[in-house]
């Protein structure tokens, strides 16, 4: 089973996942007596220095403490909406590909509805309610809107996996269309579910962040999206403190990163014909 | 019903902007003594259309297929689970029958289970021994492998091994040889012939080779596009066939002998594209057939009996229906 | 000037809440009728009365529409010509990363493609506002032009509309071409392996030859296919480019309505979003057949 | 017979991550001027690694490891064909040797009519368009089909077509061999019968020599004059086709023939055991592990290629030089 990409996808993941559970923890630490996430705790805007190693933001919070604590309910955001989109993503896919006919044309056209129609505007609109909801609801309506990406992936996998002959071969053994689902179909998917799952998590964490960034973003929940929205909107480039946008940004393309690595990893070990000899023709 | 299986007049039909007819109005019988039946066609003519049809594997546009004298397209699941156990399966391509994610035996599993082959689980194990070595396959050299770590003749005979533990009266085999090496060929034909002797399994042989239907015997039927041309014992038809296309079917066939080479130098029928080819009310094979007639192009031949032949000999041709008593193409 | 004081009104009056006004302003607006007659008339209004959109809240007598149109051309600059531009360089570098896929450098080349394509063009365009904006100074990043220019057909103009467009188009282009690159190659290096190169190659034609009639015609069909698909998220990424670098389209106009409830506007703006999207997709799919026989079947 | 081409100990790795894996071993053939060579051998055997060799077409992970492919020209110069690259290697591809692929569906382009690609690879050897026109002409009327094939594309030919149409753009440019692999596998019997008699027509016409591919002992017996058994990546014998098929040599040879289900009915034995793949191809004599006169010697060591009869060679230890040849 050792496949470097895994390893290093798997290890990079994990770290990113220590440094966000154990983040309030050290930024306790690091800040002793005053709590760095209370407004007014620093001066604004205090220049990066030992102390505040990425400067302080407009509210007088500590940037390093904030980015710390902000870890966690973006990785919690982006896996919720992640799992939405991909439970609504299998199933839409499922139905479509292996009922088929009528259905699967409905479903089609309905997918690539929702896939050509461009989101954002029916997020803005949603954006304004979106200030004062709580972490799950946001989760939940970025997973809904998440989930054509993964029906498409799914479809066209059930699709071809259904004309298989092995398929018919374990309908004439008298195996019901639950067990054809869930024995036969579903361990073929696997990969492209894990697949979905990586892609849709890291997606809603990218369109938070995007949300934040024109101001429209979930003001009451600490996210990495948050604190790139409102460094870049109270203008902390021009004041040249970049540590503060850069930082959230790195950290949510090393999520990515890893997540891509484990998944190309899962690729190879799930594909048995990679594993053992090649197959010459 | 003597017969335990009657496909009656099934047509299938795909595509809707220009539908194809794959199968067109096709009947025949198997009957219920142990026997071989080969069903030969190009790629094209709907063998393997029918071979899901009688399947139950996908429903005819029109037509019915009987076991005995029910449907098999019926809804009672009771019937349906002693159909399968009675009519099973062998599918062409080793490399795509089983799921690569589960190791080779779960097949044979899922089967006892299924049908309740043993009353207590250790003699499953036994059974599946049992079957491996009657296809004479080491069940060591088997068992616990992935399907992708087995050659293709390995994994075509553990197909055949479960029809073995399932014990059913009737395999439909499509092209069970056609993608499985030369030096294995004759083993699996030979495990075929071995079934309907001892355990008294019919087979339906479907193939394009005529020299393995040949070397099988039994009963021939040949198809073209769609539709029956001539049916009757494979050695006498395989002799000497009454249908054009039959004889110049039969007459291609590569014979592994280079003293029968190819008598004369086929020449290319040149492709005719008349404006008749929609009409389905003809002989699909006027275009081509060197003895067209009128009649050719205006009625569809029926199959029937031709003079002077046993009763089961049937050839569906306007050269042999009754007005025509006796032509030169009987010599 | 007149834009802003007009809505500022408007606010006033409504926290101050007299009835009558507010009653005034929702007769104006056609509020006042029943739900349903009003999504009707909007409409009725949108495709038989040449996209009238109805009056925009915030800017009274301006309606909806010109509002849009005012800010369309910034856009549709924007979005038509980072979509051609990513498509058409995305899939040149990709048939090369294809056609030279045993080289050490292309395997390096995909792995930062890979990267590349999947962060969101706003965060990328924020890295660039950093770093070529303000760390380095090359480039403007702020605003479509100097503002104190009136806009005009003067080279000065022109010379500082366009230096203010590189880093947008950047953001956009660069993270949609290493998309396209990275499709192309993967189509690239399945068409490769197909029977009719191999036989090309055999019958002895010239390299160049196989590569553009060969291997490049066959992977480009899909390639244009997919460009269809991706014309929705891409609008939706320019919206935010414009918002981040302060580019006066559509998409800081939604959100200007979006502060003001206009609905109107949004609505207008959805549609023309939409009608976007679908006509680039229709057009596209009158392309495809062209190119591929198989699709245009008619001399069967 | 002159000799038209020599392929001398000639083999061909796949490379692995980590190891080289052989996949023909020392192939040692001469083809004669204006023969029907056939090359026959069960599928993963290694005879198609065999074609894309002599043409001279291995592409990573496929690597050269042995050997030489001499063409001797008409005016009797020999020339290595593995030595040639670039251009000069273009040039003398279709000029003096042309291949013929499977009758798949994808053998042409899908995207152009079948006018552009059997016109321009005249025209990129340097023909000028009318010349190129009349050939084609000339090539369609040989092949039986009428001009306006040119203006079709590949999935409106039939399977037939689209051989004739490959056969046709194969003798325009009267080449001195025609590599041929599988050409009629893809084939309905009938097509199969047509194809085959015509190319053996026009080749024997145009004095063209054919070296044929093929898995079908039947279209062996039927078309070739010369036989070559390769198993297991190697040539274990070569004869003529009335030799190999009526007084055999070589154990496995003997055990194919056996085992094909012929005409008369009666049982056949088939043979037993699994062909190796190259990943686990055994040592010495690779067929010691399913052949029934196995001995010591044939487990160590590669049998060489003996001439047990004039012009009928055989790589087995039964018939070692010193060995009287007992059977």
């Amino acid at each position: 089973m050792s496949n470097a990409k895994l390893i290093s996808g798997i290890s990079l993941l994990s770290l990113l996942l220590i440094i966000a559970i154990t983040g309030p923890e050290i930024s306790k630490a690091m800040f002793p007596n005053v709590n760095p996430l209370e407004q007014g705790a620093y001066r604004q805007y205090e220049p990066p220095s030992i102390q505040h190693p990425l400067g302080t933001d407009a509210g007088g919070l500590d940037a390093f403490a904030l980015l710390l604590n902000s870890i966690w309910p973006s990785m919690l955001i982006g896996l919720l909406a992640g799992v939405i989109a991909t439970i609504l993503g299998v199933i839409v896919g499922f139905t479509a590909g292996y009922i088929g006919k009528n259905v699967d044309t409905a479903l089609r056209i309905f997918t690539d509805m929702v896939l050509v129609f461009p989101v954002l505007p029916l997020f803005l609109i949603l954006g304004t309610y979106l200030a004062h909801w709580d972490l799950f609801k946001l989760s939940l309506l970025l997973g809904v809107f998440g989930w054509p990406f993964t029906a498409r992936v799914i479809r066209a996998q059930v699709l071809s996996l259904r004309e298989r002959p092995y398929i018919d071969l374990v309908k004439l053994s008298g195996e019901n269309t639950f067990e054809i689902i869930f024995l036969e179909l579903l361990p073929g998917l696997l990969p492209y579910v894990g697949f979905s799952l990586a892609m849709g998590t890291v997606g809603a964490m990218f369109t938070e962040a995007g949300l934040q960034l024109i101001g429209l973003g979930a003001q009451n929940l600490s996210t990495l999206g948050a604190m790139i929205g409102h460094g870049f909107s109270r203008g902390v480039i021009s004041l040249g403190m970049y540590g503060q946008i850069v930082a959230p940004v790195g950290i949510l393309i090393l999520l990515f990163l890893s997540l891509y690595l484990i998944d190309m990893g899962l690729e190879e070990v799930f594909n048995p014909r990679l594993r053992t000899k090649i197959d010459v023709k | 019903m003597s017969d335990f299986l009657v496909v009656q007049n099934i047509t299938q039909v795909f595509g809707t902007r220009k539908p194809t007819f794959a199968v067109d109005d096709v009947s025949f019988r198997i009957p219920e003594r142990a026997s071989i039946v080969n069903l030969v066609g190009e790629s094209g003519s709907g063998k393997s259309t029918i071979a899901r049809i009688i399947l139950g594997l996908s429903k005819p546009k029109s037509g019915d297929v009987y076991y005995k004298g029910t449907s098999i397209f019926t809804r009672n699941a009771e019937w349906q689970r002693q159909f399968r156990c009675e009519v099973q399966a062998v599918f062409q391509d080793p490399y795509s029958a089983y799921n690569p994610f589960y190791k080779i035996e779960r097949i044979l599993n899922i089967s006892i289970r299924k049908f309740k082959l043993v009353n207590n689980p250790s003699e499953a194990k036994a059974r599946i021994e049992e079957s491996l070595r009657a296809v004479d396959l080491r069940p060591d050299e088997i068992l616990g492998k992935y399907p992708h770590q087995l050659s293709g003749g390995q994994r075509q005979r553990v197909m055949l091994a479960r029809v073995h533990l399932i014990r059913p009266r009737l395999i439909i085999a499509d092209e069970p040889v056609s993608m499985v090496d030369a030096g294995m060929r004759a083993t699996v034909l030979n495990i075929l012939m071995e079934f309907q002797a001892q355990y008294n399994i019919s087979s339906l042989f479907i193939t394009h080779d005529l020299s393995t239907a040949r070397y099988l015997g039994g009963e021939i039927i040949i198809l073209y596009q769609g539709r029956i041309v001539e049916r009757g014992e494979t050695i006498q038809v395989t002799s000497k066939p009454l249908h054009p296309y039959a004889q110049l079917l039969i007459s291609s066939i590569p014979i592994p002998d280079p003293d029968k080479r190819w008598r004369e130098t086929l020449q290319f029928a040149p492709e005719v594209k008349s404006s008749q080819s929609q009409n389905r009310e003809r002989c699909l094979y006027a275009e081509r057939c060197p003895h067209v007639m009128e009649v050719c192009w205006k009625e569809r031949p029926p199959l029937q009996t031709s003079p002077g032949k046993e009763s089961s000999w049937h050839v569906a041709c306007h050269l042999y229906s009754g007005n025509l008593k006796g032509s030169s193409l009987e010599s | 000037m007149e834009v802003l004081l007009g809505n500022l009104s408007r606010m006033q009056v409504a926290r101050i809440g007299t009835e009558q006004i507010v009653a005034y302003y929702r007769q104006l607006f056609g509020l006042d009728r029943p739900f349903y007659i009003q999504y009707l008339l909007f409409f009725r209004n949108v495709f038989l009365r040449g996209l009238d959109f109805g009056p925009s809240f915030m800017a009274y007598p301006d309606t909806a529409r010109e509002l849009i149109f005012h800010q369309l051309p910034w856009t549709l600059g924007l979005f038509t010509s980072a979509m051609l531009i990513s498509w058409l360089l995305g899939t040149v570098v990709g048939v090369f990363m294809g056609w030279l896929r045993r080289h050490k450098l292309t395997t390096l080349v995909t792995g930062m493609m890979v990267l590349l394509q999947a962060t969101p063009n706003y965060l990328f365009g924020l890295l660039l506002i950093i770093y070529v904006g303000y760390k380095l100074q090359w480039l403007p990043a702020y605003g479509p032009y100097d503002s104190g220019l009136p806009p005009a057909f003067t080279w000065v103009f022109i010379h500082s509309l366009l230096l203010h467009m590189v880093l947008p188009m950047l953001s956009l282009v660069l993270v949609l071409g290493a998309g396209w690159a990275i499709s192309m190659r993967s189509l690239m290096i399945s068409v490769l392996g197909e029977d009719y190169l191999l036989y090309a190659k055999a019958r002895g034609l010239m390299p160049f030859a196989i590569l553009k009639d060969y291997a490049f015609r066959n992977a480009m069909l899909p390639q244009l296919a997919a460009l269809a698909i991706t014309l929705g998220t891409t609008l939706t990424g320019t919206y935010i480019i414009e918002v981040i670098f302060h580019v006066p389209g559509l998409g800081s106009l939604f959100i200007l309505a979006l502060g003001f409830r206009d609905y109107n506007v949004l609505q207008g703006i959805v549609i023309f979003s939409i009608f976007a999207v679908l006509t680039a997709s229709l057009i596209i799919d009158l392309i495809l057949p062209l190119l591929d026989p198989r699709i245009r079947g008619f001399n069967e | 017979m002159t000799t038209i081409l020599q392929i001398r100990d000639l083999s061909v790795g796949l490379t692995g991550r980590s190891s080289i894996i052989q996949v023909l071993s020392n192939v040692d053939l001469e083809v004669d001027a204006g023969e029907i060579l056939g090359v026959v051998g069960e599928s993963g055997c290694g005879k198609s690694t065999l074609v894309v060799a002599i043409l001279n077409l291995l592409e990573l992970p496929q690597i050269f490891q042995t050997g030489e492919v001499i063409f001797i020209s008409s005016d009797g110069k020999p020339r290595n064909l593995l030595k040639l690259t670039g251009d000069t290697l273009r040039q003398f591809r279709w000029r003096q040797m042309a291949y013929i692929p499977q009758g798949s569906m994808n053998a042409l382009n899908p995207v152009l009519r079948v006018r552009k690609q059997m016109i321009e690879t005249l025209t990129q050897h340097g023909m000028a368009d009318r010349e190129a026109d009349e050939q084609i002409r000339l090539a369609l009327q040989m092949v039986h089909l009428n001009q306006n094939v040119l203006d079709l594309y590949s999935h409106e030919l039939s399977g037939g077509m689209r051989q004739r149409v490959i056969i046709a753009t194969a003798i325009s440019m009267h080449p001195a061999i025609l590599i041929a692999d599988e050409p009629t596998t893809a084939l309905d019997v009938v097509t199969q019968r047509l194809i085959l008699q015509e190319l053996a027509r026009i080749c024997r016409e145009l004095g063209i020599t054919i070296i044929l591919v093929s898995h079908d002992m039947g279209v062996m017996a039927q078309t070739a004059d010369r036989l070559a058994v390769m198993y297991a990546g190697r040539i274990v014998e070569i004869g003529t086709t009335n030799e190999v098929f009526k007084s055999s040599l070589h154990p496995y040879t003997q055990e194919l023939i056996a085992s094909i289900p012929n005409q008369s009915g009666e049982h056949v034995e088939g043979l037993a055991g699994e062909a190796p793949g190259p990943w686990n191809y055994p040592p010495g004599c690779r067929f010691h592990p399913r052949c029934p006169f196995v001995m010591e010697i044939c487990r160590q060591q590669v049998p060489p290629s003996v001439e047990q009869r004039p012009s009928h060679w055989v790589s087995c230890h039964l018939f070692g030089k010193e060995e009287s040849s007992n059977e």
